[in-house]
């Protein structure tokens, strides 16, 4: 087993991990902050297939920022609809 | 197949093929089959040219009837429905199927690999399959045209569009969705070449501001339009399904649907006028035969106006029930990104200071663009206020507003663009004297059209009637009378422009004068671009060292 | 027919509309002193233009030397000093705009129904008018607007106000008109088919005349009289008042009041929430109650349920102190 | 056609028509593929910011919808695609390797999973429909939007993994054939890799959302 499999296999294991913190997190009585977790978990997770499986680990910077730059398209997206609906008479 | 064979009789007969033209990119290949499969970039800017123009008259000749239909205040030819399916289709059509695609996937797709000194673009299979989804596109677009049109108005806005409307809503949608696609994948296209592809010395600071102005348009393209793509699944999906997310008796709201549709359109605007920014500038500097004033300035005005574009959308949106804090914000944020149109426009005008100014066609209208997109772009910061809109919102103040920038601004730069690199993509010189003929009747039809409807509006006229009280008949018919100079304006080139292909005036490879890596090639370009390696060692508009504009140009 | 104030000369040239309302005149005066702005931004473009297509075209002799390249000081200052002057405008509409959201509190409340292709008017002594419009001059009016279909826009152009009407929910607009006379009201927003003929008279009257109008289309019910018929004839008592079998909040004196709902939140019984309780029962349950309530979308039009929360809101008035 | 020329470097990679390096060409496949995918992340955005409109306008009904659905195959799914993505990721180390044979492998089992995948989403839509649970004849209640919600997110996402098992498969079988060679066109499994891995980091994102939501 080469080093690069190892750490593939890394990665899934800790994937595995957060999903079964999620699920936990979701049918624990923990209140709202539940929410907060699975969000936090989803962007871990995400992250770290962009970042192992997806080879951003590999590449230069600006296909990295080509990768998940649309990210911050979406925060705009997000947050501009917040301060619309969260302030409507 | 390449040189000198397969000739029509006609043209053997006339025996007036320049030695460049025989191989030229024009001339590799002659079976229709060999344009349908070809993977050239600068072929499929013509594929695009001819399918653009097809969408652009039949757009035009909606614009007509409504026009038509408006000269009496009691509607005379149309009925209601008839009226409100004539100008859907205008819209759809003139922004999805002219607008959009016009100067990026027509000039972007011939020029870009040129002027960087590439051999193709970077997915040249991907290229030709973008043109292929927007044809089908255009096909749902006919079927919705054919089978009696849709009348949702451009904007489709919910519950309407998705519960009220009958027509074919669908596949007008489809159609828009389908286009999306190929505006994605050319967007991605470019960036990707830009990246990729810039010959040995074409630095990032050398590069001309036309490609500039694409890469930003590109990334509006990649980023916006899956929002509307999406946001139209959604609508057709309410329509055929009654998901209800737009559907308020269901908890749904539709003014989501106006964020959504607006998150992409108001981007959109700017894909329409970006390009068009970027032709301006390479005439300008044309024209004066000077480097371009403040070229960090121009170039990262492009990326900013790409930037602050997506955060703006909510203008559209002021009396439409958003919240007032999130109005104000998006009133504030329009005034902003006002400010690189301004650096954009004083730098062109500085520019020509000092000059050494030709006065040809397509500089003609270059100068017409930036008068007019200034009528239009300053009447859009009067919208961006509050209060203000809330009068004009919906009248022809706004309609004026956006012809002013989309035909006064972008269509112009369109014919500038046409008039500037005819003779590269052909290789023939067309009229001169017929070409500033034309520019100046495009200008003063253009303001007889729609100068009027921002009085129109003013007075409280509504958009998307054509039933009006009689005291307002003046300014129509006024408005009627531009556009039909303004038809004559676009038909005329057909002629001229036509003709110089017949013509026996080989135009050279750079007849203007002009700097910029695609002048430096044959004109029609061989298949391959350049015949030798590039070496870029220049900056651009180096007009200092730049041979000067033919004598019969 | 719709169109200019008939006892207002037809102008043959019409480049300015009429203004029927102090605000009206403030617009006006922010319009043509922004457009004083832009002008001034616009022309030495137009201008320089111009003069430098003549003065440098080519083949005529005149100084080109000293070819400027850009100037960090000239871009900031042609891009800073525009935006800053803009701003002062953009400060004065919004104030505007935002006095605009504010209804004051005495205004005279007028439900307005915009439905394919007609404006209903229901006035709180009971009028009902349909695409006519009566007003008082100098008195605020408060239009409280619902859509029964599709989104339209209440439009008035001498009183420079527009807002849409948005299905589903209660958007607002209010304006002191003091010019009377008779204005036309448009629908601004497309609404399909009949969307250009979905226009009305704004008749602004004087205190006096207003009085006499009043008089003279005075019906029996008043809104809330009305609103207390459609309460009984929809069953509304069955479960609502004292004694019914089902287990059902009491309504009086709820207009106005904090609710706490199911799942810990409160709200605020304004007319938009009394709407929604009608219509959609199932959004917000309040707590400790069980979410029974049918619906009356489809059942009741946005009219009715207007008269209904008209009705509910008297009742508020008349006892405001109801323990809940 | 007026085909594209394309030739084989020493390194063995086939380099097609405008390039002239192969870093050139590999550095413009990559970017090509990240801004496609960025242009999918806008799309499935979009119904991201939907569902939390969603939450936002209606607090509390999508913690009851939620609880309709059901979570022991959501979370099956999800640990079967991220399990899928750590296949494709062998393969794409193969490939680079030059291993024709364990690429095929890999894709093979990633394949499989991915129909197991749809399988469990059809098995699990059945059980919805029966249940009631069901889009179309929504009645005026904010747990059916979150329900339609729901539909509209993972048949989108169902579409695109179907496309993914048909890119895969195809993949595969042009490893098998030689159609594709190994390492020369290890582009091949990589791009195929990436789209993979992003219609998985889509799961990741709606499992929690659609699934999960509890008081
Ligand atoms: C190419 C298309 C295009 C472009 C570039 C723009 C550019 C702008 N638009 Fe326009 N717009 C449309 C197309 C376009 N628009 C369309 C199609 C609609 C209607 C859609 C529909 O409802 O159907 C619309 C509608 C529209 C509205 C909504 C109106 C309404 O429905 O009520 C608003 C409101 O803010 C607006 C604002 C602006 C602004 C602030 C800009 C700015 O970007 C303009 C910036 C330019 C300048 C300002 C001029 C140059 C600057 C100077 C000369 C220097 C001085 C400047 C300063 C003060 C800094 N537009
Ligand atoms: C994007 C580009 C674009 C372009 C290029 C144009 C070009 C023109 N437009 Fe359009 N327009 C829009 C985009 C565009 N428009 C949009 C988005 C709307 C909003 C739609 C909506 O409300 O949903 C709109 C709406 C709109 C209206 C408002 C309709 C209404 O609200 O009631 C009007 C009215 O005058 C109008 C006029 C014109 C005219 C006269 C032209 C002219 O410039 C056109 C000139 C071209 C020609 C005239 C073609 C020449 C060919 C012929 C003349 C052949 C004629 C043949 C026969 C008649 C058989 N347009
Ligand atoms: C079948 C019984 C029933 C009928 C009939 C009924 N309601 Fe209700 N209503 C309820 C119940 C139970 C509640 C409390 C649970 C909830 O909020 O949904 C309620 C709540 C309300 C509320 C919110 C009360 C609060 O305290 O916030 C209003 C307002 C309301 N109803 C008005 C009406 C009107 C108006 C009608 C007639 C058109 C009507 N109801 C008919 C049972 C009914
Ligand atoms: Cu109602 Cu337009
Ligand atoms: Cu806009």
């Amino acid at each position: 087993m080469g080093k690069e499999t190892g750490q593939l296999l890394a990665t899934w294991a800790a994937l595995m991990a957060l999903l079964a913190i999620t699920v936990v997190a979701a049918l624990a009585p923990i209140g709202p902050v539940k929410g907060l977790v699975n969000i936090a978990a989803a962007v871990v997770k995400a992250a770290l297939i962009y970042w192992v499986f997806m080879h951003l680990k590999q590449v230069g910077g600006f296909l990295r920022i080509a990768a998940v730059g649309a990210a911050v398209w979406l925060l705009i997206l997000g947050a501009m609809l917040y301060a619309d609906i969260s302030t409507r008479v | 197949m390449t040189d000198a064979v397969a000739h029509t009789p006609e043209e053997a007969h006339k025996g007036k093929d320049t030695a460049e033209e025989r191989v030229s990119y024009l001339r590799a290949g002659h079976s229709l089959a060999s344009w349908l499969t070809t993977t050239d970039h600068k072929r499929i800017a013509i594929l695009y040219l001819i399918a653009i123009t097809g969408f652009f008259f039949i757009g035009g000749s909606a614009a007509a009837l409504m026009r038509f239909e408006l000269i009496s205040p009691h509607g005379m030819l149309l009925s209601n429905e008839g009226y409100s399916r004539a100008f859907t289709m205008h819209g759809v059509i003139m922004v999805w199927f002219f607008l959009i695609p016009s100067i990026p996937n027509t000039f972007g797709n011939f020029l870009i690999p040129l002027m960087i000194g590439a051999k193709d673009l970077a997915f040249p299979r991907l290229n030709l399959l973008s043109w292929y989804i927007y044809i089908i596109g255009g096909c749902f677009t006919l079927y919705a045209l054919v089978g009696g049109g849709v009348d949702t108005g451009w904007t489709f806005y919910t519950p309407l569009s998705s519960l009220f409307a009958n027509g074919h809503v669908v596949a007008l949608v489809t159609a828009v969705f389908v286009a999306g696609f190929s505006s994605i994948l050319t967007g991605l296209n470019f960036i990707v070449t830009i990246h990729t592809l810039r010959a040995p010395g074409m630095k990032w600071s050398r590069l001309p501001i036309f490609v500039w102005s694409h890469y930003a348009t590109s990334l509006i393209l990649v980023l916006a339009t899956p929002v509307l793509a999406i946001t139209l699944v959604l609508l057709a999906a309410e329509r055929l399904f009654g998901i209800g997310i737009f559907n308020p008796a269901l908890g749904g709201d539709p003014i989501l649907f106006q964020h959504l549709f607006w998150f992409y359109s108001h981007p959109a605007v700017y894909i329409m006028v970006l390009p068009a920014m970027g032709v301006v500038s390479e005439l300008v500097c044309a024209a004066a035969r000077k480097r371009i004033f403040g070229y960090a300035f121009v170039a990262g005005a492009s990326m900013a106006i790409a930037g602050v574009g997506f955060l703006v959308w909510g203008h559209h949106m002021f009396v439409a029930g958003e919240s007032a804090l999130a109005a104000t914000i998006f009133s504030f944020l329009s005034l902003v990104v006002a400010v690189p149109s301004a650096v954009k426009v004083y730098n062109w005008t500085a520019t020509l200071y000092k000059g050494d100014i030709l006065l040809d066609p397509p500089f003609l209208f270059a100068m017409g663009f930036i008068g007019l997109f200034t009528v239009g772009g300053l009447t859009g910061l009067m919208l961006a206020m509050l209060a203000i809109d809330v009068h004009v919102h919906d009248t022809y103040f706004v309609v004026a507003h956006f012809h002013y920038i989309m035909v006064g601004g972008t269509v112009s730069a369109f014919f500038g663009a046409l008039h500037y690199w005819w003779p590269k993509i052909t290789g023939r010189m067309y009229s001169l004297t017929w070409g500033r003929i034309d520019a100046a009747l495009i200008f003063f039809g253009f303001n007889l059209t729609f100068f009027p409807q921002f009085i129109l509006g003013y007075l409280g006229m509504p958009r998307r009637y054509h039933v009006y009280d009689p005291s307002l008949q003046v300014w129509h018919v006024m408005s009627s009378a531009g556009a039909s100079i303004l038809a004559v304006g676009y038909i005329l080139p057909f002629i001229y422009l036509y003709a110089a292909l017949r013509s026996a005036k080989p135009a050279g490879p750079n007849p203007w004068g002009a700097t910029g890596l695609e002048w430096t090639t044959a004109s029609p370009p061989p298949k391959h671009n350049f015949d030798h390696p590039v070496q870029v060692t220049h900056e651009a508009y180096d007009y200092e060292n730049a041979p000067q504009p033919g004598e019969h140009r | 027919m719709n169109g200019l104030p008939p006892d207002m000369p037809a102008n043959p040239l019409p480049f300015w509309p009429p203004a029927a309302s102090a605000y009206a005149h403030a617009l006006d005066r922010l319009v043509v002193s922004f457009s004083a702005l832009i002008i001034a931004l616009a022309l030495p473009v137009f201008v320089l233009i111009f003069v430098f297509a003549i003065r440098y075209r080519r083949g005529r002799k005149v100084n080109r030397t000293a070819k400027e390249r850009g100037d960090l000081w000239i871009e900031i200052g042609w891009s800073v000093i525009p935006f800053v002057l803009t701003l002062y405008f953009f400060v004065q509409a919004s104030v505007l705009y935002a006095q605009q959201t504010r209804p004051p509190a005495n205004a005279l409340r007028i439900d307005v129904v915009g439905k394919q292709w007609m404006w209903k008017f229901q006035h709180p002594e009971g009028q009902g008018e349909i695409d006519d419009l009566h007003v008082p001059a100098g008195e605020p009016v408060m239009l409280n607007m619902a859509s029964q279909d599709v989104i339209h826009s209440f439009y008035v152009p001498a009183l420079r106000l527009k807002r849409d009407v948005v299905p589903g929910r209660y958007t607002r607009m209010w304006f002191i008109a003091d010019q009377p006379g008779v204005y036309p009201i448009e629908c601004s927003q497309f609404c399909g088919m009949n969307h250009p003929r979905m226009r009305g008279s704004l008749h602004v009257m004087s205190a006096a005349d207003y009085g006499r109008w009043l008089q003279v289309s005075q019906v029996e019910q008043t809104l809330a009289d009305q609103g207390a018929a459609t309460y009984r004839k929809a069953g509304c008592s069955g479960c609502h008042d004292h004694g019914a079998v089902m287990r059902a909040p009491s309504l009086a004196g709820l207009a106005g009041q904090t609710v706490p709902l199911e799942g810990g939140q409160t709200v605020v019984a304004d007319a938009q929430y009394l709407r929604d309780s009608i219509l959609q029962p199932g959004r917000e349950v309040v707590a400790g109650y069980p979410a029974l309530m049918p619906s009356y979308q489809g059942s009741l039009d946005e009219g009715q349920v207007q008269t209904l929360v008209a009705y509910l809101q008297s009742l508020a008035t008349k006892t405001p102190e109801v323990p809940r | 056609m007026s085909g594209r020329a394309s030739q084989e470097t020493s390194q063995g990679v086939t380099l097609k028509e405008p390039y002239a390096r192969p870093g050139q060409q590999r550095e413009a496949d990559f970017l090509g593929m990240y801004l496609f995918l960025a242009s999918e992340i806008m799309l499935f955005g979009v119904i991201v910011a939907l569902l939390f409109a969603d939450r936002f306008r209606h607090p509390g009904a999508a913690e009851q919808a939620a609880q309709r659905l059901k979570i022991w195959i959501g979370t099956a799914n999800t640990a079967v695609l991220l399990t899928s993505s750590l296949f494709v990721a062998l393969a794409v180390v193969a490939a680079r390797a030059g291993k024709a044979k364990a690429v095929t492998g890999w894709l093979a089992a990633a394949v499989l999973l991915g129909l197991t995948f749809l399988g469990l989403k059809g098995f699990e839509y059945a059980e919805d429909f029966a249940e009631g649970v069901w889009p179309v004849l929504g009645r005026a209640t904010p747990g059916n939007l979150f329900i339609n919600l729901y539909f509209v997110a993972t048949v989108l996402h169902a579409v695109h993994l179907t496309v993914g098992v048909g890119l895969l498969s195809w993949a595969g079988v042009r490893v098998k054939m030689q159609r594709t060679r190994l390492p020369g066109q290890a582009i091949v499994i990589e791009m195929t890799g990436l789209y993979w891995h992003f219609v998985d980091v889509v799961w990741v994102f709606l499992f929690p959302l659609l699934y999960l939501p509890r008081p």
